[in-house]
């Protein structure tokens, strides 16, 4: 686990409001595995930002993060160019789970829930299937990393781009045809909870990736509780920050 | 160098920093970035006498220069804490201060005496724990409350005892001076004050818990103002929190008469800070040609 | 355009925006700056019966994000303010509301009688300045001084009576019922809250006062939870301020359940921030489709 | 008076810890006047910080200011580089009162109260006396500029540069010698305690420039107080932002 500033090599926004950035921080990306996030200091803010890993590069040591400015603290991230250095605490939480290459893995994205997933499509090749849910045309991002990377379905609420609707059926549709081993999602909670609750009905294992508000990233304040149920029942309030983000989709309550 | 060792109720700490209780977890999770065993003191999280789920999310909430939180004091229990991780602790070289809570005096007694065979250092009643339901702050905001709890735990407990105040009270030195005279050995403070932040497009608090409990810079003045105040009217160590981000503060609230600190929030966007906070203070001792900490203990002079 | 107009205890304001107490002086510092016509209301620079000179310098001190003052109720008195200041406030288009403050419930009536033949159109009965000997918030922290006070000056006052309460206190929502028994007509929170800075090189307390006002957005958070609590518990109107420096917070403010706000430290970095405010309210407003800014008072729905 | 950010047209560090800043703002020069200050925000702070205008160019529209690094806040200004922009709020308070130009001044500045001393010197020029103390050598400021305005006296208390000793022996010197009308001051406490003591024993006027911590710096918070004295003797608090910064020397208790 490392803390420190490191420097920002490049900085795109490819549709409006959604910035990715490259960093260069070599013993980062060493440690990191896909579905990890990082904690970004925001200037003299008291809390910091928590963002997933979109992509890590081992050969030049490159961090990639995609986020969406959401209020200030983000819309402070965005200011920083090529050439500033950003504070950055991590890799920190458990990722997902990768099954051995051969085997067959459906990857669900909703929105800014995107990025945490394409080094997952990388890991399965063709083996893997994307479904990319976006609300229309102008929020897709990050398509063309997944098309390059496996198999990808776009589908938008209002039909601008892509299938016409939510991830669910095409989601149902792979779950029969393509019939993967493992399902992978992140996303906003309601498509969460669908995606949970129509896996549970095919013979699939399937991890999610949550978000929930963080004070220091690490496990120590016990801020980012998430319901989860053991096998035996009991409920329980798991951390995001250190038992996940990725929990397995069965162990998660939706409250 | 500068001796940076204070004393607080007879226990020795190798220097005035200590991780304050409920963001330093169990202390494990900071190990990565650096050797615990230089903490003067860690104050572990909140400890009930059963498993406690605390509060649901969202839990915390940034505000200017500081945060709210409501965790609710999440915790694993007395037994689960001496069982799975007293042990680890223990192979640091470090003090430590069991945060004790309870929704009523029975379980406060229970939990001292739980630790009263075991090898914590100090323990630290928490009566102003302002996100629980039941007991917390209900003890700490009345002179009788707090003074009734100190009574009873004291007769279970075996190690010095520190008493965590509230600050959400009117007369701060009155309660430190009622726990002070049922035997308390120390007194801590400040914990949280108690605030509110609603999303204004959901029209909702942020926090679950509707309020919640503001810490951070931004309360650092009204820290050091109940801690001068308190130092100056009980005779027993005052170990003083609330906001220190950084040496400078941490001599500041020393010279208000702490004798030692304790550091939470700033770990959050630092978790370097202790560690920090430590050098600093060396740095800033000997810079000014001071052999020994304990010398600014206190040493503001008023005005009038 | 949405309609920001808003009444407080029978007076109506513009808009919900006033300067608050002691930040604003009597009026006349600001318009250079802006037309002071604009404002919904002037909380005027706290008065005495007789001048009082406030306490000796440093009144000041920098906090993260927030400050401390002692003034200390510096003020020419009631009688200099009626021949110097009123007649130029009066070529105004805006609310006055004359602050008040004593050192004995006498005092108190005194002005209150001095002004009821005046043209303010309101008294705001100050029972909480933290930087005063005498008076002040003695009468804000129980719930009997502060009844008595009201109780006291009701007989005297022609104008609605707003009481400003003290946040330094353990329970808020109980003295605000019981100035409202005594026939408060609205209440207005918070002041400020106390807080104490050092200067570590000089070993010396920053303020001449040792002690003094926290105020600014540090203290935001407390100001939205004391709002909301007290604002559920009477049925007075209720102003808001405590460390609004946006419209945003006004809207948070106003959500939390403040008929009105008023805006004090925030002019010190930036003094057009109230217009700022006006018509920052204005066009969230109108971009929520809201006509009316008394559609959000109190509309923040508690998770639990 | 006017609130707005300025555009820095250079910053230099003429001595390790003093910056000297021009800033393009002609609508704010075309209104002030010497010994006046402004208030300058600093970042995200909740006060802004007084400094006095050490010279105003009405030709190009620039101000001149000239400060030293005591704090946080100064040490953030000085961060700001040339192209940045100052938020500024000016011009504030009471000048000096510049009497005839063919009256005969002595102006006296104690380390970083010189600045405001500048322009009351290229007012009287020739018929103008400067005195200047330093802590030492490596403190001096602006003794060129004040040099080639006006006829100019370096102290240093450690001799180390022109005079040894504080300014008092030259200025009484000065007023045996040269006779002035007017004395101009601005430095730390005791050295104006000390002039306004030594003037009260000469047939000759004395202003001098006060520094109180402020809040607002328009008059309206009441914080910067300072204690005075009117001729019937009654004391009072006045306000260094609106009565001040210059007062008359003998209405000023120092206490
Ligand atoms: C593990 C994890 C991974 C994430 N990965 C990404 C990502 O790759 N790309 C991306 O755009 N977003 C991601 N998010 C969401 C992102 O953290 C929030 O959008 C961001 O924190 C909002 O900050 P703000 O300053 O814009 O909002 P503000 O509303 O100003 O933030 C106030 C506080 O609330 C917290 N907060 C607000 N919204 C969220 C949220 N949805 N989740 C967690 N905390 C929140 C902030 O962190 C901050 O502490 C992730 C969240 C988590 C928990
Ligand atoms: C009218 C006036 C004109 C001034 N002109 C100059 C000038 O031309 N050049 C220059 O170098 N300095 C000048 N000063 C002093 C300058 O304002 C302070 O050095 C500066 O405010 C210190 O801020 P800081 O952030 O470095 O210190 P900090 O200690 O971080 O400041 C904390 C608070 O105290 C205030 N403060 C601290 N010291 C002083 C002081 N000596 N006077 C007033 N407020 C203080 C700050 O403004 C701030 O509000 C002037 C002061 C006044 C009142
Ligand atoms: C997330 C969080 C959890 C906390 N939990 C506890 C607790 O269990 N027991 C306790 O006595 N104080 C608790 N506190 C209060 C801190 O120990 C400390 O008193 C307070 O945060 C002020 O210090 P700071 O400003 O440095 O954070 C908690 C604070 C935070 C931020
Ligand atoms: C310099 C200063 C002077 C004040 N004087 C008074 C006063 O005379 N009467 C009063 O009721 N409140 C006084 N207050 C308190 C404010 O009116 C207000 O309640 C408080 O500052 C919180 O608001 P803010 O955070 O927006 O400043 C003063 C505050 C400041 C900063
Ligand atoms: S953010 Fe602190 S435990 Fe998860
Ligand atoms: S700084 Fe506000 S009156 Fe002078």
């Amino acid at each position: 686990m490392i803390c420190r500033e490191f420097e920002i090599v490049s900085r795109q926004e490819p549709i409006p409001g959604v910035f990715d950035y490259k960093i260069h921080c070599p013993e980062l990306v060493a440690e990191a595995s896909p579905g990890q996030f990082v904690h970004i200091r925001c200037g003299e803010r008291s809390l910091r930002r928590p963002i997933s890993i979109c992509a890590l590069d081992r050969g030049t040591g490159e961090l990639r993060l995609v986020f969406e400015v959401r209020g200030e603290g983000t819309r402070e991230l965005s200011h920083l160019a090529a050439g500033d250095r950003m504070d950055i605490l991590g890799p920190l939480g458990h990722g997902f789970e990768l099954l051995d290459p051969g085997a067959r893995a459906v990857v669900v994205g909703g929105g800014i829930g995107t990025p945490p997933l394409l080094e997952v499509a990388r890991h399965y090749g063709e083996r893997c299937q994307a479904i990319l849910g976006f609300r229309s045309v102008k929020n897709v991002i990050l398509d063309q990393d997944f098309a390059s990377a496996c198999g990808t379905v776009v589908c938008t609420d209002d039909g601008s781009w892509g299938v016409r609707g939510t991830v669910l059926p095409a989601l149902e549709a792979a779950l029969q045809g393509f019939c993967p081993q493992i399902v992978y999602a992140c996303g906003p909670k309601p498509m969460l909870k669908g995606i949970q609750e129509l896996c549970a009905r095919y013979p699939v294992r399937c991890q999610l990736s949550l978000e929930e508000r963080m004070g220091c990233g690490v496990g120590a304040c016990l801020v980012c509780a998430c319901k989860t149920r053991a096998e035996d029942g009991q409920e329980n309030y798991a951390h995001v920050c250190k038992d996940g983000p990725v929990f397995e989709a069965q162990s998660v309550v939706f409250e | 160098m500068a001796n940076l060792s204070v004393n607080i109720a007879g226990v020795t700490l190798k220097n005035p920093v200590i991780t304050a209780s409920g963001c330093f977890g169990f202390g494990r999770e900071y190990e990565d970035f650096y050797d615990i065993s230089r903490l003067g003191g860690i104050s572990l999280k909140g400890m009930t006498a059963k498993k406690r789920l605390g509060n649901p999310p969202p839990r915390i909430a940034e505000t200017p220069a500081g945060m709210l939180n409501s965790v609710g004091l999440q915790n694993p229990g007395v037994d689960a804490f001496l069982r799975d991780d007293l042990p680890y602790l223990k192979t640091k070289d470090t003090v430590l201060i069991a945060n004790i809570a309870g929704s009523t005096v029975e379980d406060y007694c229970e939990i001292a005496s739980r630790l009263a065979d075991s090898e914590v250092d100090l323990l630290e009643l928490n009566i102003s724990c302002p996100n629980v339901k039941e007991g917390g702050v209900a003890f700490g905001v009345s002179c009788e409350g707090a003074a009734g709890v100190v009574r009873a735990v004291k007769r279970h407990a075996r190690q010095p005892l520190l008493v965590k105040l509230s600050p959400n009270v009117t007369d701060i030195v009155s309660i430190a001076k009622a726990v002070e005279s049922e035997g308390a050995n120390g007194i801590s403070l400040i914990n949280t004050l108690l605030g509110m932040r609603i999303d204004i497009e959901r029209r909702r608090p942020v926090l679950y818990n509707n309020v919640g409990g503001l810490s951070g810079p931004a309360v650092f003045p009204v820290a050091v103002r109940m801690v001068w105040q308190v130092a100056n009217a009980v005779k027993v160590p005052v170990v003083g929190m609330g906001g220190i981000a950084s040496a400078k503060d941490a001599i500041e609230m020393m010279m208000a008469g702490a004798s030692a600190v304790q550091v939470g929030a700033a770990m959050f966007s630092d978790p370097m800070a202790p560690v920090k906070i430590i050098e600093g203070m060396e740095s800033w001792l000997s810079g000014h040609g001071i052999a020994d900490v304990g010398e600014i203990v206190g040493t503001v002079r008023p005005w009038s």
